[in-house]
């Protein structure tokens, strides 16, 4: 049992321990070990990790279910390292946020940490049966931290996002049916072997065009719906507005990278196989999940709502980013993933810090915020600029690598979203942030005080970050390098890496 | 002997009477009969059949059948009976709390 | 004497006859169920036990190939005696001090006995006697507490079940006339479709018997009304065990005797199946009962099993149709032993909170099993909860759980066999159950509880651990039991 | 030595940002000697960096990789360097006037941070190395520029203030954006095989290749660039942030409107000039624009009543002048670099030194409005006197600073408009004539005649009036000083790069004008010699070169033209007595209250009407409305619509189930038949 299943198992076994401890106390200090346990194993792999190799490392596999191919199968490489770290760092971090839930704490806690559990796994799994079973038990945790801890439509918002991307996993499913009952293995066997799938995508004589194509798709809209990108996005806002902040935050900051990870993973080994019309197509959808989102931001009332749908906006980039299919342009999707998982927890941090403290959302009652809460608005300020894509600050990085890579590829679209998002992005950010935070004080807020230590921590911690991958991208866009290398050639497989 | 395509015939015609019993009558009583309509016209097939079999089996299974008809008719008033008690009535079309 | 020993290996059936006349001979000087109770607990683990044993071992043939015990059989068997263990566990609580605990307990015995019969008979006679013996028995037990909904619960049964025994006599009659023999293995050899519309007519009937113990719409509906009448731990005895013992009957009659007839049965599968999970599925919505949304959901389950027939029919065509068919088959076996726990498991589940609404003495007023009852299960009744959230995502086949393997395996096969369309469908039934699964989810964990918490009786709980040490264990560990149910599968297959 | 702390002209500011924005709030003063001296001592870096690279006539240049292709870097040439040494001179100087101004400010310590960052960004934009690093830098400008303009942040119109700027900035933005991919895929797609530390963005990798653009690319990129550009440098049709800007405190509009901000947009024309040169038709646009933003301006300069606001709008005209000299490049080639930037260090002086005037008055009067002030030269002598220089230069005025520069930018425009069209020099000697009246309405309206309202009347403490003097002197001096061997200097920026102007010339479709300075090829060849020649030479023959090419201009013109400017200023500055100091006149002469043209003017020409209420509240806002809608009623709606088509179909068929024993007998019979007929079906088409 080596790091990755020791950094799975260990949240795992601190959610059932967190489940029946008796004090809020004691349940938040167990949780708080038992994710920070898996952030320095997280770390130890990076610091331990091969930087210029495509292998998959820090392997371990062992037969599972052999009569149907089915394996237990982890490592990392350059497409999951990034995230399986940005995982366990907002674990800590959304933990640290919540220090002061009393509702349940015991319960809340837990299902946090089952939560990481589940997005480790499908950050780090390699058979697609180990990846779809994670893939889905990361439904359960937030389908009760909406549904327990969630506002007043809760059950309507908790319902409708286990539905819908429940049922698009299903269509995940059906088509990871239709590669493992194409495929047999040399010896006539079947497998779910990820990257022996994935690799044998490229070859005609097994799986012909029309026939990837249907299978394409399926995977496709599985991953787009988790994304989520226009028009599959419609679940995504009524769960944030519902959900409890540390729910908002996992949700935006780990879950949709899911989606983005299996574009990386998946969709892009099989991209150069099915038709052009594909391309096309994901880059509009791409393009139109940017402006959409943009401007639905702009016309929210309710801030989280608002920041709900830069989300959509941002992840676009990804999705455009990683279609057009340019080393710069990937390297930069990958880059986008990770660093608007960063920004989005402090965005979220601030809408449900000012929820708790002022008692409302509704961007029209507030105002003059800074007046009160100074150290807040000053971190609320700095993630709303962050999220604009402010240089210095990593949103800039991946958006301008994005934007230069894709140009060479798509540039029609690139221009596109140049032109409407990036002022609009600007727009709405800067419209919240002045209505919220400056003005004078109204009366009925001048009450409020500041936020609590551990809120201002983690907020303060997510903008550190930023700013250090914002002046050091290196960090990990070097390992990002070689991962978009990696996606833009044909699949390796473990035989061939000759780590199995 | 009787050609098998009358014996065949008037089992279907017991079949289909019981059947149209079933499908309009509301007494319990009646619909036991029916049923038992039902389970003879198997059974005249079954010996029908036999007939023109070089083995047994027909009559064999024919017997088991009326076997358990008895039982089943067993079981069958047994509940009517409770009902009844119940309900003060074998009339099943009120009896009809569980429905939708 | 003669030397009885040619019969060990239908021993389990002997030992709970024996059981079941026994208990009742005791019953006429004690009356003490508990002690029934023990004693057939004790009968089931036992045969349990010797079916187990003899799970893996070759295909054996006796009263005059009457009966096969085969993997296949022993498959079944075990679901069988599983569940009943688990109701006799559950009935512990429920029938602790009732005079009429014995009866139940023989009753319960008797039905399991039909169900192993009917598993294992490879002639149309012996199937046709375990088919009674086991329907017999439960129509008794459905009425066993003699309360009026009971007592609807069971004139309907009855009525249904006769109605549709007949059917299945009259087709076996048929099916006679035509092969000359009543034992499946032969009727294959025999070819029927001279006989022109006959063959269809007798098929059909013979399907509608079946069906009617699987509950495919629209012989379905006797299910709700009963599931929802009878006593909790019957429905679950119906819904996991008669249910299934109609498809081990079908698979049988079907697979084996009637594989020639292909092309007739497997168009009024495809059919059948897909109206059968569309309507259990969108029924089930609306329902306000908890056993009656149980009802519904396990019509719509036989409805993802009825797939394995199609999957079977369609395989023949195919290059692979061996492993095409087995994989179907086994998909069947697995969901059929899956669904028999996950739905024992919800049952005894509402019966914990039928017992539960008791307790608040509202002199059961208003309807126990209704779904207001089950708001803040979680506080009121945690182990029930969470036992019952369990079954729920495994009914809804989220892995990883008893439920998500069988789908997998299912409909996986059902892709391999070219069904596209039919897999599509069950996938999108099953993302539509959802929506009912996650509402009593939603009363049991995100509802403020009614009342104060309850001690669970140690009976069901212990039979909820029980199922659910059953339902995650097969999803975690399927290697064992994927193995089985091909083995079972492949006894089906022509040699 | 010095060259190797280049790093802390930005580093310092930055240290202080950081202390002041942590422990500020103990110290004096909110912690803003800090900043002063951050900024003093990268005054005294970029000194002693001058003391290096001047002499010998080379520059400096550091570069380590970032990430990626790209990298950060330093590079000091004669263009980055007199542009070092004015932004950190000039700042330093108002952030020791804002010590008295902020003096007792609770928020002081977030001022001088946020001062801080400022400096340290528009220094790093300076002496960035590539367009990216320089974008970094430009963005944070637009940063800081937001904080500071919002500085009063209860204020709503502070807030709006600062929004807009930034909105508005940020459309530039995007262009420039743009442009950075255009010109980086473009450079990409040259498959250049690049030594160890050089980087595709880099600016001298960038001069060497720009040969091998194709040249409609290369008009692309140089629009989108400009585009950046106008959206900083507040010309039209984005000047709109920028007279809206004064919300700031004084010292703020101060640093934007004379050192950091607004030049910027300047310096990037400069900065990437060869570009524009060789890229068609770019610099007409940029010298059309300029020219017709310099008028514009100036006329809405003329109504304005609020004193700040009248330098702002002068601002924007006089950044109008530069980019109008930048744009006659188009003819005299680099030599229009060093008479915009000479400009722009001129105004910087000059304007600095106006707003920290304006704002001690503002400090004494305590209101912003001209019509409440007058005759405060009897009780702020040091104020009005240096104000009076201010204005002066900024009229104009022969000798002062502002004369030399903006005269050789109209002679040159003369030029241009000899080769190409006379508009820009029509508009900008228009502009000129009414930027010596508006100025010296204000200092007559201010200054002479009687007080009109009761105001404290107290000079500035010394703290403040330091910086004015210091500010005067350069106002008034650095013009004759400096002109001649700045030209050279500054002129001779490209000649340290592997880029030959003729041949960007020849692409860009600009005729080699005969002899002087007008086509960068003889300055190019003299550098070339000078190059070959050491140190001392090249000084010599470039010096000779400049000169040569001065007298060639000095012929070129008739005398009408080269005296006009001097006419335009007098004639100015006496329309304007006439008006506000003798009174022969007054405006209600000229114009009545409801005049359409005044009131046009008044209104900003409807800016704020056209931009903010229709455009930004109409338009863009009505466009989110509808998406939103769209999102509800339709994306939603048919997820919504389907889940209740489901329940309704469900809460139908559940009828059905009757209850009725008979009808489930029925249903079962029915359902054999069925079943019977459809497979008899089924089985004759031959599924």
């Amino acid at each position: 049992m080596n790091e990755i299943s020791l950094m799975i198992a260990i949240p795992l076994i601190g959610a059932i321990i967190t489940f029946f401890t008796r004090s809020r106390a004691q349940a938040r200090m167990v949780a708080l070990i038992a994710s920070i346990i898996p952030l320095l194993i997280s770390l130890q792999m990076y610091m331990g990790f091969d930087k210029t190799s495509m292998k998959m490392q820090f392997l371990e596999s062992y037969t599972w279910v052999p009569s149907l191919g089915i394996k237990y199968t982890v490592g990392v490489d350059g497409i999951g390292l990034p995230l399986v770290v940005l995982s366990t760092i907002v674990s800590v971090l959304v933990i640290i946020y919540s220090w002061g839930e009393d509702k349940k704490p015991n319960q809340f806690f837990a299902l946090l940490l089952l939560n990481e559990v589940g997005v480790l796994g499908v950050f780090t799994a390699l058979d697609f049966f180990l990846f779809y079973i994670f893939w889905e038990i990361v439904l359960i945790p937030m389908f009760f931290l909406i549904g327990v801890w969630g506002g007043p439509r809760k059950d309507y918002a908790a319902i409708k996002f286990f539905i819908y991307t429940h049922v698009a996993s299903l269509v995940m499913l059906l088509a990871i049916f239709a590669l493992y009952f194409t495929y047999r293995m040399p010896d006539g066997s079947r497998t779910f072997d990820m990257l022996t799938l994935l690799a044998a995508t490229a070859d005609q004589t097994i799986f012909p065009t029309s026939l990837l194509n249907i299978i394409f798709a399926g995977l496709l809209l599985g991953f787009l719906v988790k994304m989520p990108a226009f028009p599959f996005h419609t679940w995504l806002p009524d769960a944030h507005v519902e959900a409890p902040t540390a729910g908002s935050v996992v949700l935006a900051a780990l879950l949709l990278k899911m989606g983005g990870y299996g574009l990386f993973r998946v969709i892009l080994p099989i991209l150069p196989h099915v038709d052009k019309i594909f391309v096309t197509v994901i880059a509009i959808i791409a393009v139109i999940s940017i402006i959409y989102g943009a401007f639905l931001a702009l016309a929210q009332k309710d801030i989280k709502k608002l920041v709900a749908y830069s989300s959509i906006s941002h992840m676009g980039f990804v999705t455009l980013g990683a279609v057009a299919f340019t080393w710069m342009s990937i390297q930069g999707a990958m880059f986008q993933q990770f660093s608007h998982g960063i920004i989005t927890c402090a965005l979220f941090m601030s809408a449900g810090t000012i929820q708790h403290t002022v008692g409302t959302r509704v961007i029209a009652e507030l105002g003059g915020l800074a007046d009160r809460m100074p150290r807040f608005a000053f971190l609320m300020l700095a993630a709303f600029m962050a999220s604009l894509g402010l240089p210095g600050m990593s949103g800039f990085v991946a958006e301008f690598l994005v934007l230069a890579g894709s140009y060479a590829t798509l540039p029609v679209y690139t221009l596109i979203v140049i032109f409407t998002s990036v002022a609009i992005t600007a727009g709405y950010h800067l419209w919240a942030t002045q209505k919220v935070l400056f003005g004078p004080i109204l009366q009925k807020h001048l009450d409020v005080h500041d936020a609590h230590g551990y809120e201002l921590f983690s907020m303060s911690m997510i903008i550190l970050l930023s700013l250090l991958f914002g002046i050091r991208p290196s960090l990990i866009t070097d390992i990002m390098g070689v991962a978009a290398n990696q996606v833009m050639q044909p699949v390796v497989t473990l035989a061939q890496m000759g780590v199995i | 002997m009787i050609p098998l395509e009358l014996s065949i015939l008037l089992s279907s015609i017991v079949f289909t009477v019981g059947l149209y019993g079933l499908m309009t009558q509301r007494n319990g009583i009646k619909l036991m009969m029916c049923i038992e309509l039902l389970l003879n016209s198997a059974n005249i097939n079954l010996v029908a059949f036999s007939a023109y079999q070089p083995n047994m089996d027909g009559q064999v299974f024919a017997l088991f059948s009326i076997a358990l008809a008895a039982a089943e008719a067993g079981v069958g008033f047994a509940i009517l009976l409770s009902l009844y008690r119940l309900y003060g009535t074998i009339d099943l079309d009120n009896i009809n709390a569980l429905r939708w | 004497m003669a030397d009885l020993g040619y019969m060990a290996p239908m021993g389990a059936e002997i030992l709970l006859s024996a059981l079941a006349v026994l208990i009742l001979l005791i019953g006429l000087f004690i009356r003490n169920s508990s002690l029934m109770g023990y004693l057939s607990l004790a009968g089931i683990v036992a045969a349990l036990g010797m079916v187990l044993s003899s799970i893996t071992s070759p295909t054996v043939t006796l009263l005059f190939d009457t009966l096969s015990v085969d993997s296949l059989s022993q498959f079944f068997k075990a679901t069988f005696l599983v569940v009943s263990l688990l109701v006799v566990v559950a009935s512990f609580s429920r029938y602790k001090d009732s005079p009429g605990g014995m009866e139940f307990y023989a009753l319960l015995l008797l039905a399991t006995v039909g169900m192993m019969v009917v598993s294992s008979a490879i002639d149309l006679i012996t199937l046709f006697v375990g088919f009674e013996l086991a329907s017999l028995s439960t129509y008794a037990l459905a009425a066993f507490d003699k309360s009026r909904r009971n007592l609807e619960a069971a004139m309907k049964y009855f009525l249904f079940g006769s109605v549709s025994s007949a059917f299945m006599l009259f087709g076996f009659s048929l099916l006679y006339g035509m092969a000359g023999t009543t034992s499946i293995p032969k009727i294959a050899t025999f070819a029927m479709a001279d006989f022109g519309p006959a063959t269809l007519v007798a098929v059909i009937f013979v399907i509608a018997g079946f069906a009617f113990k699987m509950a495919l719409v629209p012989f379905h509906m006797w299910a709700p009304d009963t599931y929802e009448g009878a006593p909790a731990l019957v429905s679950a005895m119906l819904a996991a065990g008669s249910k299934k013992m109609g498809f081990a009957a079908a698979f049988r009659v079907l697979f084996v005797a009637l594989l020639a007839l292909r092309t007739d049965w497997y168009i009024a599968f495809a059919i059948l199946a897909a109206v059968t999970m569309t309507l259990g599925n969108v029924v089930a919505i609306w329902q306000n009962n908890v056993r009656r949304i149980l009802a519904y959901s396990s019509i719509a389950q036989a409805g993802y099993i009825a797939i394995t027939f199609v999957v079977v029919g369609a395989a023949a065509d195919l290059p692979n149709s061996a492993y095409v068919a087995q994989t179907g088959i086994a998909g069947g076996l697995l969901l059929i032993l899956g669904h028999a726990l996950m739905k024992t498991g919800a049952f005894i589940a509402t019966a914990v909170v039928a017992y539960m609404v008791l307790k608040d003495n509202k002199e059961g007023k208003d309807n126990p099993d209704d779904i207001s009852n089950y708001a803040g299960l979680a506080r009121r009744a945690p182990i029930t909860a969470f036992c019952m959230l369990i079954f729920m995502f495994a009914l809804a086949g989220i892995p990883p759980t008893a439920g998500y393997v069988g789908k997998f395996v299912l409909f996986g096969s059902a892709i391999n066999a070219g069904l596209v369309w039919l897999a599509v469908l069950a996938i999108l039934n099953s993302a539509l159950s959802l929506y009912y699964y996650l509402r009593i989810i939603g009363y049991m964990y995100l509802k403020e509880p009614t009342g104060a918490k309850i001690a669970e009786p140690r009976g069901y709980a212990a039979a909820l651990i029980l199922t659910l040490i059953g339902v995650v264990g097969i999803g975690v560990f399927p290697q064992t039991f994927i193995d089985y149910a091909m083995q079972a599968a492949a006894v089906l297959l022509p040699h | 030595m010095f060259s190797d702390y280049a790093f802390l002209i930005v580093a310092l500011p930055v240290l202080a940002f950081v202390l002041c924005i942590f422990f500020g709030w103990h110290l004096p003063r909110g912690g803003g000697p800090i900043t002063v001296l951050a900024t003093f001592g990268a005054l005294l870096v970029s000194l002693g960096i001058a003391s290096e690279i001047v002499p010998n006539n080379s520059i400096l240049h550091q570069s380590i990789p970032w990430f990626g292709v790209f990298n950060v870097g330093i590079l000091v040439d004669p263009l980055a360097l007199v542009m070092l040494l004015m932004v950190t001179f000039v700042v330093t100087l108002i952030h020791t006037y804002a010590l008295g101004y902020m003096n007792g400010d609770p928020g002081a310590a977030r001022y001088f941070a946020e001062a801080g960052l400022f400096t340290a960004s528009m220094l790093g934009l300076i002496y960035s190395d590539n367009l990216l690093q320089l974008f970094i830098f430009w963005e944070l400008v637009g940063l800081c520029s937001y904080l500071l303009i919002g500085f009063w942040y209860r204020k709503p119109s502070a807030a709006a203030a600062a929004k807009k700027a930034f909105l508005t900035t940020r459309v530039g933005d995007v262009l420039f954006l743009t442009g950075i991919v255009l010109l980086y895929n473009n450079m990409a797609n040259l498959n250049l095989t690049l030594a160890p530390g050089e980087y595709l963005l880099q600016f001298p990798v960038i001069y060497a290749h720009l040969a091998q653009i194709d040249p409609t690319q290369l008009t692309f990129i140089a629009l989108c660039l400009l585009g950046g550009a106008v959206g900083k440098s507040g010309q039209f049709p984005l000047h709109v942030w920028l007279p809206d800007a004064m919300e700031g405190p004084t010292t703020v509009s101060a640093m934007i409107h004379a050192a950091t901000m607004v030049t910027a947009g300047v310096y990037l024309v400069a900065r990437m000039f060869p570009l524009f040169y060789a890229a068609p038709n770019a610099l007409t646009v940029v010298v059309l624009i300029g020219a017709f933003t310099a008028l514009f301006a100036a006329t809405m300069g003329l109504t304005a009543f609020d004193i700040k606001r009248v330098l702002a709008f002068s601002t924007v005209s006089q950044l109008g002048f530069m980019m109008a000299g930048l744009g006659a490049g188009a003819v005299t080639g680099v030599f229009a670099v060093a008479v915009a930037i000479f400009h722009l260090i001129g105004h910087s002086f000059f304007k600095a030194l106006l707003f920290l005037d304006a704002g001690s008055v503002i400090h004494a009067v305590g209101t912003n409005d001209m019509r409440e002030m007058g005759g405060i030269r009897k009780y702020m002598k040091w104020t009005s006197a240096t104000m009076l220089i201010g204005s002066l230069s900024l009229a104009g005025f022969p000798l002062t600073t502002g004369f030399f520069s903006k005269d050789e930018i109209i002679v040159i425009a003369y030029e241009y408009g000899i080769k190409a069209s006379m508009i820009p020099y029509i508009f900008l000697v228009l502009a000129a004539t009414l930027t010596a009246i508006y100025t010296f309405r204000l200092w007559f309206l201010t200054f002479t005649g009687e007080p009109r309202s009761d105001y404290h009347k107290h000079e500035s403490p010394a703290v403040m009036l330091g910086p004015l003097v210091v500010l005067a002197i350069f106002a008034l001096l650095f013009g004759i000083a400096a002109q001649g061997s700045f030209y050279n200097y500054v002129g001779s920026n490209f000649e340290h790069y592997d880029v030959d102007m003729a041949v960007l010339a020849g692409i860009g479709g600009h005729e080699l004008e005969e002899g002087g300075h007008g086509a960068a090829a003889a300055e190019g060849e003299h550098g070339a010699v000078a190059a070959t020649e050491g140190e001392h030479g090249a000084a010599a023959a470039e010096g000779e070169g400049g000169e040569e090419a001065a007298e060639a201009e000095e012929e070129g013109e008739p005398f009408i033209i080269q005296i006009l400017p001097i006419i335009i200023a007098l004639g100015g500055i006496f329309v304007a007595g006439l008006f506000y100091y003798w009174k022969k006149f007054s405006p209600s002469m000229i114009t009545g209250e409801r005049d359409p043209i005044r009131q046009m003017l008044l209104k900003g020409y409807y800016q704020h009407e056209i931009y903010t209420a229709w455009f930004a509240e109409k338009i863009v806002y009505g466009i989110a409305i509808f998406f939103n809608m769209i999102d509800i009623k339709v994306v939603d709606g048919i997820l919504n619509k389907i889940s209740d088509w489901t329940v309704a179909f469900g809460g139908n068929l559940r009828k059905v189930q009757t209850g009725v024993i008979e009808n489930y007998v029925t249903a079962l019979v029915l359902g054999v038949v069925v079943l019977v007929v459809v497979v008899k079906l089924a089985m004759e088409v031959g599924i």
